[in-house]
């Protein structure tokens, strides 16, 4: 925590991949949720936030070795990942939803057993599907469907894609995060969306644990404290997360 | 010596042929009547058009007036049976061209094999039996590479012959050849003239051409200067470009 | 290649050909129905609806494009070689383009916004994306040039340490080299950067392949030519440069020219590492708008057309080196 | 490349040379601290505690670690020359286990779950990877007979269709490819599933580079092998099959060996269509308990031993239609 | 013709080399000595190891056993400076090995401006010079494809000529090249044997031999068999061996 302050700045890793979480806007800077909240953590903690894009894959190995600080990335803390690094405080709760092609005769969950549904590869959705997810501090939850067939793409995208070409083409359904299907819906994927969410990830700041240090976790912890606490999350929260009706989401609190 | 017969039913008859590389012209108006069994010797400077004339009766060049007929069958741009009159003509190169991947027996083999559709027991039998006829029956197994240049000449002399051509055609097959080999493979090539095969051959060898043609074409410039037996293409040439190559090349 | 001299007539001016030909695309286009497409919706006067036009605007349509090809060919036919080759390329190039415009792509997008989604990508990524490249492309021949000389000597450990490392950096995947180099090195002790750690594992990866084709060439040399340098006196880094590399050139550039393409078309692996290049750009601008095929066609576009620069220069040495031969 | 028959004496048995690089080597060990490190624990004996042994216990490490370097090179050096390539082999396998060890790896994880995972991985993953290859390789080999004859055709069509087939899919990134001719032909009206796509796209994308292979190979026969198939009257099948291919072999082989090798590895980018191939197994077995690398690099390993498998192939070929020519 | 002087301080001397490849010994216990300006002519059956002699002189090839010197100075094995031996020894093959990406004038400068340091202007200038000695100057901005064999074997000549070496060792410098090719590469060597230059050349033109020979040396066997002058060597060889030798060759 000396070297940030000596160095006066939090080097915050992020995937660019995901909005409205973190991802470069038409000006080509970063720019969302993720990223607003690692900046007010770095101005709280009094320095200058500086934002690198290493790949998923790679800021969930661990080992940082002291190329960035910590991963303000919407990671879910689960019992594996833990092995490798810290979750000092989870800062928000995401839901996660099952959407249909908008010609599909499935109306509620229950349709999609036994079906073919669609999602990320190695994520905690697929997780979800097979029924053994592990999250730590998360809401309570209840398996609700239980596909046929899991097709798990590398890339989230595939998988609206597919579900675009038609009901049943190349999957029945898919799970995803809310706000991401939201996403698609708006851009004019037709899809819908299908019961209600099925379950809330916690989604947490994360630190190195190959390189501890329980000084920048405490700083860490206390800042997204008091952040829930002013309702400055909520705020942000509800910039980012917007409805078609332009109505606003809370996502700090699960429900 | 057999006599010359003009016009009865040529093998090869060339009619007012003319060839261009570019804008250079390389064969200008040649009129020739071979007939089966000649053997026609070519001779002239070097750059006179001699190779180009020859490849052209296979069609290895194309010519672009003129006709050039091979067995009644006119050669031209688009004809379909090129492969045909091919195989009824063997050819000889100055640097050989044996295919160095396969043994002498193969490449003996490969015509009759792969084209003539002759199984290979029948193939193999005919490759020995011309190997025998070049006289290196006992370099069958061996790569071409491992052989001497005049070696390699007579394995590519059987090779063609193997195709039993009607006509074979000789582009300076001696000169690449150490001064060693290059009687042995005349011998070779005397003996075949003697078995009365139709030879067109362009050679300086002009103890070969006294020895065994019919008629000496020397060419200059692209054009026929002369033809004639050798006796009197020797003794008595007509034209003064053939008298100086003569002078020449007789020293 | 060498050519036959009896050219296969143009069988496209013989009627009989001509006919066949024309069948058999009127059945190829009436087989795929092109009906819902462009091409319906041009000839609406002629067959009304596309949708409901049913058989008779299949048949008319499938008839209207076969007479198209046939009669485009026929065109073409006539032409010089080098203008046939100009105008089949200049058509093909359309029908990609048609093709990446049937997933009905917004296409403006590209050049919406300021600065423009493109110039975004050009200004960052495309620098970065030739940098990378370049630099791993000059490091990867030296590589292939020492490697080449350890698989070709007598040495046991030079000729063991350069196969196991062909061996070795061929065998790992790529995108496993740039993790171990990023990951691992600074277990080691050594901490280095994305950059030239994404550089690091470029250069040894291709370094091994072009090995392997630098080892074919110098191979592929006379042994006489070794000898007579020798005897001139000449040493072995003399030989290597001024004899042997130089004659070997027709034989390494097409493979060359294909590693250097497809390196820099793998530079965009390093993006892992939160370089941002041109694909890593593409990717991530695309992807928050939902057009990610847009981005990844445009990224594709600039790829292309840095390949065909690298295809014209590669044309251009194998001519100058081919007329010496 | 012919070695010539001065040999640089074997400077490891000169006593200067010797001791220079015992020198240079344990400056390299002390550079870099290895106490912290399986070796320091090694010598814990002497050195005590490795963490707290500071400059006495780096310098013992560090003095270790030379002789045993410089003395298993001086024995090697007297081994005979394909013993001495095994050893050097086998001691750089174990650096590359020990680096790899290097992470932290929990390697037993492999093994564990009935099945285990890496059961899994190659009941599951590795025949599929092997199938797709195989018939993508077999399929780019035939295009690229057929590109290379186009490209040195003088047909105009054949010509600029094979040229600009050649620079499209050596221009675009083999990715964007498998997303086109997935999502692209269902759009044309051509339901294709996802193993058909990677297989047509891996195809195309080899077979362009293949293409520009046997171009340079075919070219490299001299014109009088076809001068003299001609005159047999072999047809240009013929010719080109038992003659000119034939003989190019020792110039095609190098680079083929590399694209096989490539393709190999490439052929995990189907995984986005959801293929279970074997890097997507690891991928997906390794993320979902954080043991990525570890599965990453067993994945890695079973990549390692196919391109051994192909290389050996490859010198084999190569040994082959080297005696003959 | 000089007289033959022993022992006085000789350009190259043998000490019982031998040599071996793989267990079949190519050269047995060779002793022999060469003086400045001496002409020695090497002749033997084919396979008798008359090559790898003169390839050991260079040290083109290894040998294992003896002693070999030259100018003074051994080599061996593990030498530094074989690379300056090898300057001051010009070597001319059979098959010319010319350089065939650069041009002919290329070809000579090569040596002396990459090796000698000599620059550019003054490399051209003795290349040019080197060239009018072969007598082809005006050959000198082809490349070596261009040129007939006996022009490239003049050439490679020159090539080792620019390198102003003490001793030429030229190995069968005739016997791929096409006989009206023969006699301008002899005459090029006579012309240099005039001059004074030291010369070992294998080869069996004995015409050659008989004019510029101050000694001939008969190999046999990897054995030097007989040498001599060519006077005595021809009329009075002493071994049946080069008896036989000599009929046959001399038919
Ligand atoms: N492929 C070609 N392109 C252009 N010109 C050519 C080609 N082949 C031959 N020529 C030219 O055509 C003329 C005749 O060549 P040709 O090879 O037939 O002569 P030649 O009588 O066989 O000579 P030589 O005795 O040297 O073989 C020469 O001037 C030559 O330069
Ligand atoms: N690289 C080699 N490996 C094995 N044996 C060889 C090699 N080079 C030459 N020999 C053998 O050594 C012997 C002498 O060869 P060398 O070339 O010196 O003979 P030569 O007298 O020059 O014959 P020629 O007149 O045919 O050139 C021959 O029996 C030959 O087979
Ligand atoms: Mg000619
Ligand atoms: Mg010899």
């Amino acid at each position: 925590y000396d070297y940030i302050k000596s160095n006066n700045e939090l080097m915050i890793a992020t995937d660019a991949n995901w909005a409205p979480y973190s991802y470069i806007n038409d000006a080509g800077e970063m720019e969302g949720f993720d990223v607003d909240v690692g900046r007010e953590i770095a101005k709280r903690m009094g320095v200058e936030a500086r934002f690198i894009t290493p790949s998923w894959d790679i800021i969930t190995s661990g080992n940082w070795n002291m190329r960035w600080d910590v991963s303000v990335g919407s990671m879910t803390p689960t019992e594996t990942r833990s092995e490798v690094l810290n979750f000092p405080a989870v800062y928000y709760y995401t839901p996660a939803g099952f959407a249909v092609h908008t010609d599909s005769p499935i109306t509620t969950l229950a349709g999609l057993n036994g079906k073919n549904v669609c999602t990320t590869a190695a994520s905690t959705w697929e997780m979800y599907l097979e029924g053994s997810l592990d999250m730590i501090d998360a809401p309570a939850f209840t398996y609700k469907v239980t596909p046929g067939t899991i097709t798990s793409l590398a890339d989230g995208h595939t998988c609206l894609d597919d579900t675009r070409l038609g009901a049943g083409v190349r999957n029945d359904g898919i799970i995803d995060s809310i706000p991401m299907i939201q996403g698609a819906i708006e851009d004019g994927y037709p899809i819908r969306f299908l019961g209600d969410p099925a379950f809330f990830e916690p989604l947490s700041v994360a630190t190195d644990k190959g390189n501890d240090d329980p000084e920048l976790d405490a700083e860490i912890a206390r800042i997204i404290a008091a952040m829930k606490k002013d309702y400055t999350l909520t705020m942000m929260s509800m910039k980012w997360f917007k409805n078609a009706d332009g109505s606003s989401n809370d996502y700090t609190i699960a429900f | 010596m057999n006599t010359k017969a003009k016009n009865e039913n040529p093998v090869i008859s060339l009619d007012g042929v003319s060839k261009w590389y570019g804008d250079f012209q390389a064969l200008k108006d040649i009129n020739l009547e071979i007939n089966l069994k000649e053997k026609i010797v070519i001779c002239g400077p070097s750059g006179s058009g001699k190779s180009t004339l020859i490849r052209c009766l296979n069609r290895l060049e194309a010519h672009q007036e003129g006709k050039i007929h091979v067995s009644g069958v006119e050669l031209h741009e688009t004809m379909k049976d090129v492969d045909i009159v091919r195989r009824d003509i063997g050819m000889v190169f100055q640097n050989f061209n044996l295919f160095p991947h396969l043994t002498v027996l193969e490449n003996c083999m490969a015509g009759p094999n792969w084209v003539r559709g002759i199984d290979k027991k029948e193939a193999e039998k005919r490759a020995v039996a011309m190997l025998e006829q070049v006289k290196i029956p006992e370099q069958a197994d061996k790569y071409p590479d491992q052989l001497s240049g005049g070696q390699q000449q007579r394995v590519a002399i059987a090779r063609s012959l193997c195709m039993e051509p009607k006509v074979m055609l000789f582009d300076e097959p001696t000169s690449a050849l150490d001064p060693e080999m290059v009687s042995e493979v005349l011998d070779t090539m005397v003996e075949l003239a003697n078995s009365g095969m139709t030879m067109i051959c362009v050679t300086h060898e002009m103890g070969f051409a006294r020895q065994v043609a019919d008629r000496i074409i020397f060419m200059a410039d692209g054009e026929i200067v002369e033809q004639n037996t050798p006796d009197e293409f020797f003794n008595n040439p007509k034209s003064d470009r053939t008298k100086t190559f003569l002078d020449q090349i007789l020293i | 290649m060498f050519v036959d001299t009896v050219i296969e007539d143009k069988s496209l001016h013989k009627p009989a050909f001509l006919l066949g030909l024309s069948i058999t695309v009127l059945a190829f286009f009436f087989a795929f129905n092109f009906t819902n497409t462009i091409f319906g919706e041009f000839l609406s006067p002629v067959i009304g609806n596309p949708q409901e036009s049913g058989f008779f605007g299949r048949l008319v349509v499938s008839f209207v494009l076969s007479i198209i090809f046939v009669l485009n060919l026929l065109l073409i036919s006539f032409a010089r070689l080098k203008i046939q080759i100009f105008i089949v390329w200049i058509e093909l190039f359309f029908l990609f383009l048609a093709f990446a415009y049937s997933f009905d792509l917004e296409l403006a997008y590209i050049f919406i916004g300021e600065p423009s989604k493109i110039w975004l990508m050009i200004s960052k990524g495309l620098f970065t994306t030739i940098y990378i490249s370049a630099v791993s492309i000059a490091i990867a021949t030296a590589i292939a040039i020492v490697g080449a000389i350890a698989k070709l000597s007598n040495n046991g450990f030079a000729y063991a340490i350069a196969s196991f490392y062909t061996s070795l950096f061929r065998g790992l995947p790529l995108l496993l080299q740039i993790y171990l180099i990023y990951m691992g090195l600074p277990q080691l002790g050594f901490m280095i950067d994305a950059i030239p750690s994404g550089i690091a594992a470029l250069s040894l990866c291709y370094g091994a392949y072009m090995t392997e084709i630098f080892r074919a060439g110098i191979q592929s040399i006379p042994k006489g030519q070794w000898e007579a340098s020798r005897a001139l006196g000449f040493k072995f880094g003399l030989i290597l440069r001024k004899i042997i590399l130089p004659q070997s050139i027709p034989i390494i550039v097409p493979p060359t020219g294909n590693q250097f393409i497809a390196m820099l078309k793998d530079s965009s692996l390093v993006s892992v590492l939160g370089i941002w290049e041109l694909m890593f750009m593409a990717k991530k601008i695309g992807s928050k708008d939902f057009n990610n095929l847009e981005m990844l066609l445009t990224a594709a576009m600039i790829y292309w057309a840095l390949t065909i620069i690298l295809e014209m220069i590669q044309a251009r040495i194998e001519r100058k080196y081919q007329q010496k031969a």
